[in-house]
C-alpha cells in the first residue's frame, strides 16, 4: 500500500464493502437453502411454536430476576 | 517533617493537573448520562469510575510499572532507561516512553524488570486492561453472551433482511474515508488502521468496537469505546429524524406479513451455517463471530442449558465490571485529551447517521423491487444496536399506524447487523491489521 | 488490485488442507453426537465447537505466535528462528517446530519475542488452553466442583465398595499394557509416559484424564480426552453385554441389604480422612483428591453453602466452558491426525471393557466370600462414570428382578471409582512423570 | 528404567495396580473406624435421616432450576 | 525394586517433618473453628484447608518451582543456581533461597528458566497465590463485592459517627508501636514494614489486612490474615468485658434519637464524594477505597443491578475461595513456624482491645460535649469487623435497656470503621511502603 | 528514615493517626455539605422511606437464598 491515505481510504472502503455485502449475500443464500433443507426433510411443526415462543433469552432473564425479587419482596411484606 | 512532606507530595492536591481534573469532571458526567439519563449503564457506569480512578494524580492507576517509573523522573533510572531504549539521557519522559514503544520485545521486557527492581509496579486498571483488553479475551467472552441472549428467530423467518444489515454498514466504511480525508487535509492525524477503528463505532457493537481499536488502535479504543456506546444510547434521538426525511408518510404506513414460524432446528444449525462461512471466506473475523456463534449454539441446542445461563449472567456480568474499568484506563488525561478524540467523536455520530440512512435506503430500494412488502423504518435497525434501533423502528412505526407493529421484523435486521459488523470487523483486520 | 489478493489469499478456501476440512467434519459429527443423541453435551459442545474454530485455514486460532509465525513461513524470520534453535536454516517449517519444542526456556523465551516483533500473536485458543490447562488449573476447579456435587453417604454406608472401585481401576493398568505392547510390536509409537497418559482414559473420569494428559503427554489430550468423554457417554451401550456376559441370572437377582442412614458429621470427616491418607502416602495425587476433597468438605460443612453453590453452579459452568474449547484446539488437524489417535480411540473402549469386567469379577468374588450379599452388577460402577454407570447397575438388575433397585448402592463403587482413579493418576505421574 | 518399554509398562502395571489397592485398602479401614469413632462419641440420630435425603447436591441444583423457570413459566402464562 | 523406592521415597510418610505435621493440626484446628463454631466459615475453611494442602509433605503446593528444585537438592543444579545468585556453592538450600529473593528481576528469570529446563514446576497453591494474591486483584474483587453489600444510610444519617471510625483505628497505629518495641528491646525482629502490617489487624478488615501485608510483608501475610479473621469471629468475646469496663450503667442506657431517613440521592452521590477525597488526599488508598466506592455505586445507582449482583454472589464467592486458599499457602510450616508469628498473634489482640477502648472512650467524649445523646456502646463498633461489632453494641446495649435497639446506629461507626482502615492503610503504604 | 526503628514507630503513629482523623473529619463535612445540597435542591421524600427500608445487600441476598430453598424444599416435599 505505498499511495496516498485517501487512496487506501478508498480502498478500504471497496473491498470492505465488498465483502460485506457478498459475505451477507452468501449467508442469505446458504440461510434459505438451510432451511428449506430442514424444513424438507426434518420438519418439526409443533415445536415451532414453542421456538418462536420462548423468543429472547435477555427479557426472559430479565423477567427471571423480576419474577424471584417478586419473591423476595412478598417475602419481606409477609414478614 | 519530612513525613508530612512526603505525605503532601504523595497527595493528589500537590500533583493534580489540568487534565486530569477535566478526565474526572468527563468521567463523572459519564456517570451521570449512565444513571440519570439511562445511557447504557451496563457499560458506562464501569467506564466512567475507571476514567475517574485512571485519572487520581499520583496514583498511576492506569500505567504501566515502566510509565510509572518514567514518571518517578529519578535521574539515575531515566539514564538506565535512555541508555536501554538508545536515546540520548537529554530526552524528555514522553520522549522516552515514545521510544520505549518503538523498541522490540526484548527491550520491554528489560525495561519492565529495570522498573520493577526499582520498586516499581504496575497499576490496577492497567493490568485490569492487560489481562481484559490487550489479551482480547473480554470482548469475546461478552461476544459469547450477546450470542447466547440473541434470537435468531426473526431473521431466519425473512433472510432477506439479512441485505439491511450489510447496507446500514456502509456508516462505517464512509467513516473510515471521512477519517482519512480530515487526515490528508490536515485537520487530524490519523493512520489508515486508526481510521478502520474510528469506522468500526458506525458498527453500533460495543464489543466490535473494543475488539477491533484493540487490535488496530489501542491508544484510541478509549475514545472509541466511549463514542460506541455513548451514540448506542443516543440512538433513540440520532436516528427518527434521519428516517422520517428518507420515508413518506405512506411507506412508513406500510404493514409487513406475519412472520412464519421458525423450527428449533433452524436455530441450530443456523449457527453452524454462518460459522463454516466465516471459516471459508473470512478467518479474521473466526475469533469474534466464532464465539457469538459459540454462543447462540448453546442457547438454541438446549442440551447445555447450564453453560448457556452462565454465558448469560455470572461470565458476561464479571467480564462487563472489568471491561468497563479496562476501557476506563484508556481515559487517562495524556492519552485522552487530544484533538483526535473531538474527531473521532465527530465522526462516530456522522457514522451513525449515514449507516441508518443507507439502511434505510437500500430497505426503500427493496420495497420497490421485491415481492413481499419491506417498511423501510425497519432499515435503520441494521445499525445493529441491538435491541435499541429495533425499537426505535417500531416506535416511529406506531407514529405513522398505530396499529404497525415492526418490533419483531425490525428485529432480523438488528442483529444482521452484528454480523455485518463483525465482518467488516474482520476486513479491516486482515486488510490494515498487518500495519 | 493486490488487496483483492489479499483478501482471496486470507481467505479461508485458498488455504484450507483436507486434514482440516476432515477435522471440521469431527467437531460437527461431536457437536451431533452432543446435541441429537445427548453424549456428554455439557464437554462435547464445546469440544466439537472448539475443534471446528481450531481447523478454520488461515485463523491459526489454536497456534502460538511462534507457530503461526513459522507457518507464516517469510524467508527472513525462519532464517532468525533456525538460528536460534541451532538448526541448519534448510530445515522444514515442521522441523523447526520439532527443534523449538526441544530448546529451553530461554529459547522458547527469545522465540516467541521473535514472533512478536514480526507481528505474528497467539491464537484465541492457544491462550485459552496456557490458561485453562496447561496451567493444571481448569481440570482441578472442575474436580472441586465434582466433589462439592458428590454425596459419599452410600460409599460411607458400605466401606467395602471401595475395592470394587478398586478393582475397576485394572482397566487403566491393562491397557497401558496394550499400549506398550503395540509400541513394543511397532504398531504404534508410544513413550511410557503415553502409555500412561492413555491408559487413564479407563478411569472414565474426565478431568483425571485430562490432568494427567495435560501432564505426561500433553500431544495427546485431545485424543484422550474425546476418547474419555465418548465412552463415558457410551457407557449404556459398553457396560451391560460385559455384565450380562460375567453374572448368572441368579446373581443379578440378589437383593442387597438396606444402607444404614450416614450422619453428617462422618460426611464432614470423610474428606478429611481422605486428605490425610493422601497426604501420607501419595503427595503426586495431591492436586486432585485435594481439590476433591476441599469442595466436597464445602459442601458437607454446611457453614459455606454460597462458595459450594458457586463451586457447583457459576465457577464449573465457566471452567468447562473454557475446558471444552481448549480441549477443542487440540483436536487441529496436524496433531490429531495420526495413527496414534486411532490407537488411542482402540485402547481406550479396550479400557472401559476390562474395567468393566474386573469390576463385576471382583464383586462376585467378595460375593462369594463376603458376610452380606453384594450384587455383582454394582461392580461395573467402579469405572466411576459418574452417575451414568450406576444407573445402568441399577436398569439391568431391574431387568432381573424389577423390585432390585440397586442406584444407591451402585453410586458407592460408582464415587469410589473416582477416588481410584485419582489414586491411579497419582502413581503414573510420580512414576513416570519425571521422564 | 533402562529395560525395553514393556518392562517398563508391566512395572508400571504392577507398582500402580498395588498402590492404588493397598491406598483404597487402607482407606476403607480408615473409613470404617472413622464411622465406628464418630457413631460412638459424637452419635447424632435425628440428623441422620436429613442428610441421607438430602443426597447428592446436582440434582438437587436441577430441581432448583426447575422450580424457577416453572416460576417463570407461570408467570409468563399469566401475563 | 527400585520403583518400590521411588514411590516410598515420594511418599509423604517418608518426608513428614514435624513442622508440617504440626501445621496440619493447625489447619485442622482452624476448620474446626469454623465449622463447630462458626469462626468466620467463609474465610476460615478455605484457610484451613489451604494450610493443610500447603503442608504436604514432598507436594510442594506452596512452593515455586524455584524453590521445590533447591530443595530437590540436585547436586548440579544447586551449583549451577548458587552460580546465577552469585554466592558460594557451599550455601545450604535456605541460603540459596534467600540469595534468590534478594536478586533482580532478571536473576529471577534465570532462575525460573533453570528450574523449569530441570523438570520443575510451580506448585498448584503458590499459582493461586501469585495470581489471587501477589497480582493485588482478589482482595480488591472482594473489597468491591463488600461495598456492593454496604449501606451507608446510617452513616449518611449520622455522620458524626464517623469520628467513631476514626478513632477506632488507634488501635492499629498503638499495635505498630508495640511491634517496633518488641523488636528495640529484641524479643521480635520486625521492620517497620512488618510493623505497619501487623498493625492494621486492628483494622478488624480482612481484605484491607491481606492487601496491606500482600504490598508491606508477604512473608507475614498468613499469620496476619489468620490472626484478623479469628480475631473477627472472638469480636463478641473480646468486645463486651472492655465495653462494661469503660462505661457506666447509665450511659449504657443512653436511648438515641430515631435516624432520619436518607434519600437515595444521598446515596448515589457518598461514594463519589469519599472517591475524590481519596482522589486528593490520599492516592495509596485509591485502590482500595476505589473498589470500593465501585461496588457502593453499583448498589446504589439501581441501574446496573445485575452487575451489582454478580459482584455480590458468584464473583465474590469465587474470589473468596481462591483467596482463601492462598491465604493456606502461607501457613506452611518453614515460613509460619516462627517466633514472630506468636508476637503477630498476641499483637493481633491487643490491638482489638485498644481499637475497641478508644472507639468507646471518643464516643464518651462526644457525648459530653455533643448536643445530641450517643450511646458510647456503639464506639466499640468502630473497629469495623462488619456486621459483628454493630451487632455486639447492640447486644450488650439491650442487656442495660431491653427497649434500646442500637444495631442501626451502630451501623454508622460500623461502616465508617472500614473506611478508617482503608485510610490507615493508604498511609502506610505511601508512607512505609517504599522501604 | 535514618532514626532507630522506634522513632519510626511514633512517627507512623502521629502521621497516620493524624491522617486518619483528618481525612474522616473532612468527610464528615462534606458529607453534611452534600446531604444539606442534595436534600435542598434534590428532595426526593417519597423514594426515602423505601431507600431505608431496602437496608444492606447481604441480608436481602440471604433472604432471597432463604425463598429459592424454601421453594425447592416445598417443591421436594411435594413430589
Ligand atoms: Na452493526
Ligand atoms: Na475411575
Ligand atoms: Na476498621
Amino acid at each position: 500500500m505505498q499511495q496516498d491515505i485517501v487512496g487506501q481510504g478508498v480502498e478500504l472502503m471497496l473491498y470492505g464493502m465488498g465483502t460485506v455485502v457478498v459475505f451477507l449475500a452468501l449467508l442469505v443464500v446458504a440461510t434459505t437453502l438451510m432451511s428449506a433443507f430442514v424444513g424438507r426433510y426434518f420438519p418439526e411443526a409443533e415445536k415451532a411454536a414453542v421456538a418462536t415462543v420462548k423468543a429472547p433469552a435477555a427479557p426472559a432473564d430479565n423477567e427471571l430476576v423480576a419474577v424471584i425479587s417478586a419473591a423476595v419482596h412478598q417475602h419481606r411484606t409477609r414478614k | 517533617m519530612d513525613n508530612l512532606l512526603l505525605l503532601w507530595n504523595s497527595s493528589g492536591l500537590a500533583q493534580i493537573g489540568l487534565g486530569q481534573a477535566f478526565m474526572m469532571l468527563i468521567g463523572a458526567g459519564l456517570l451521570f448520562l449512565a444513571i440519570r439519563k439511562g445511557f447504557e449503564p451496563l457499560l458506562l457506569v464501569p467506564i466512567g469510575f475507571g476514567g475517574i480512578l485512571a485519572n487520581i494524580p499520583g496514583a498511576g492507576l492506569a500505567y504501566s510499572a515502566v510509565e510509572n517509573a518514567v514518571q518517578g523522573g529519578d535521574p539515575q533510572l531515566l539514564l538506565e532507561f535512555a541508555r536501554l531504549f538508545g536515546v540520548t539521557a537529554a530526552e524528555s519522559g514522553k520522549e522516552l516512553l515514545v521510544a520505549y514503544g518503538s523498541s522490540n520485545s526484548a527491550t520491554h521486557l528489560a525495561a519492565e524488570q529495570l522498573a520493577m527492581d526499582a520498586g516499581y509496579s504496575n497499576g490496577m486498571l492497567y493490568n485490569f486492561y492487560s489481562v481484559a483488553i490487550a489479551s482480547g479475551v473480554a470482548p469475546l467472552v461478552i461476544f459469547m453472551g450477546v450470542g447466547a441472549m440473541t434470537d435468531f428467530g426473526p431473521l431466519l423467518a425473512n433472510p432477506k433482511t439479512l441485505f439491511l444489515g450489510a447496507a446500514a454498514q456502509f456508516g462505517i466504511f464512509a467513516t473510515v474515508i471521512g477519517a482519512v480525508f480530515l487526515t490528508s487535509i490536515g485537520w487530524m492525524d490519523f493512520s489508515i488502521a486508526d481510521a478502520a477503528a474510528i469506522g468500526i463505532i458506525g458498527g453500533a457493537d460495543g464489543p466490535t468496537a473494543i475488539y477491533v481499536s484493540s487490535v488496530l488502535a489501542p491508544d484510541l479504543l478509549g475514545a472509541i469505546a466511549v463514542a460506541a456506546y455513548s451514540y448506542m444510547a443516543l440512538v433513540p434521538m440520532i436516528q427518527p429524524p434521519i428516517m422520517r426525511a428518507l420515508t413518506t408518510e405512506e411507506e412508513r404506513k406500510i404493514e409487513m406479513v406475519q412472520l412464519r414460524p421458525v423450527s428449533k432446528r433452524e436455530k441450530i444449525v443456523f449457527p453452524l451455517v454462518l460459522l463454516i462461512l466465516v471459516a471459508f471466506l473470512l478467518p479474521a473475523a473466526a475469533p469474534l463471530l466464532g464465539m457469538f456463534c459459540f454462543g447462540n449454539l448453546m442457547k438454541e441446542c438446549g442440551v447445555v442449558d447450564r453453560l448457556s445461563d452462565t454465558a448469560q449472567n455470572a461470565l458476561i456480568n464479571i467480564t462487563t465490571i472489568f471491561l468497563g474499568l479496562s476501557v476506563g484506563s484508556k481515559l487517562v488525561a495524556d492519552k485522552f485529551l487530544d484533538i483526535n478524540t473531538l474527531g473521532i467523536l465527530g465522526l462516530g455520530i456522522v457514522a451513525f447517521g449515514i449507516g441508518t440512512a443507507s439502511g434505510v435506503l437500500i430497505a426503500k430500494l427493496m420495497n420497490r423491487f421485491g415481492a413481499t412488502p419491506i417498511n423501510p423504518l425497519i432499515g435503520s435497525a441494521g445499525v445493529s444496536a441491538v435491541p435499541m434501533a429495533a425499537r426505535v423502528s417500531n416506535k416511529v412505526g406506531l407514529e405513522a399506524n398505530p396499529h404497525n407493529f415492526l418490533l419483531m421484523h425490525a428485529m432480523g435486521p438488528n442483529v444482521a447487523g452484528v454480523i455485518g459488523s463483525a465482518v467488516a470487523a474482520g476486513v479491516m483486520i486482515s486488510l490494515v491489521g498487518g500495519n
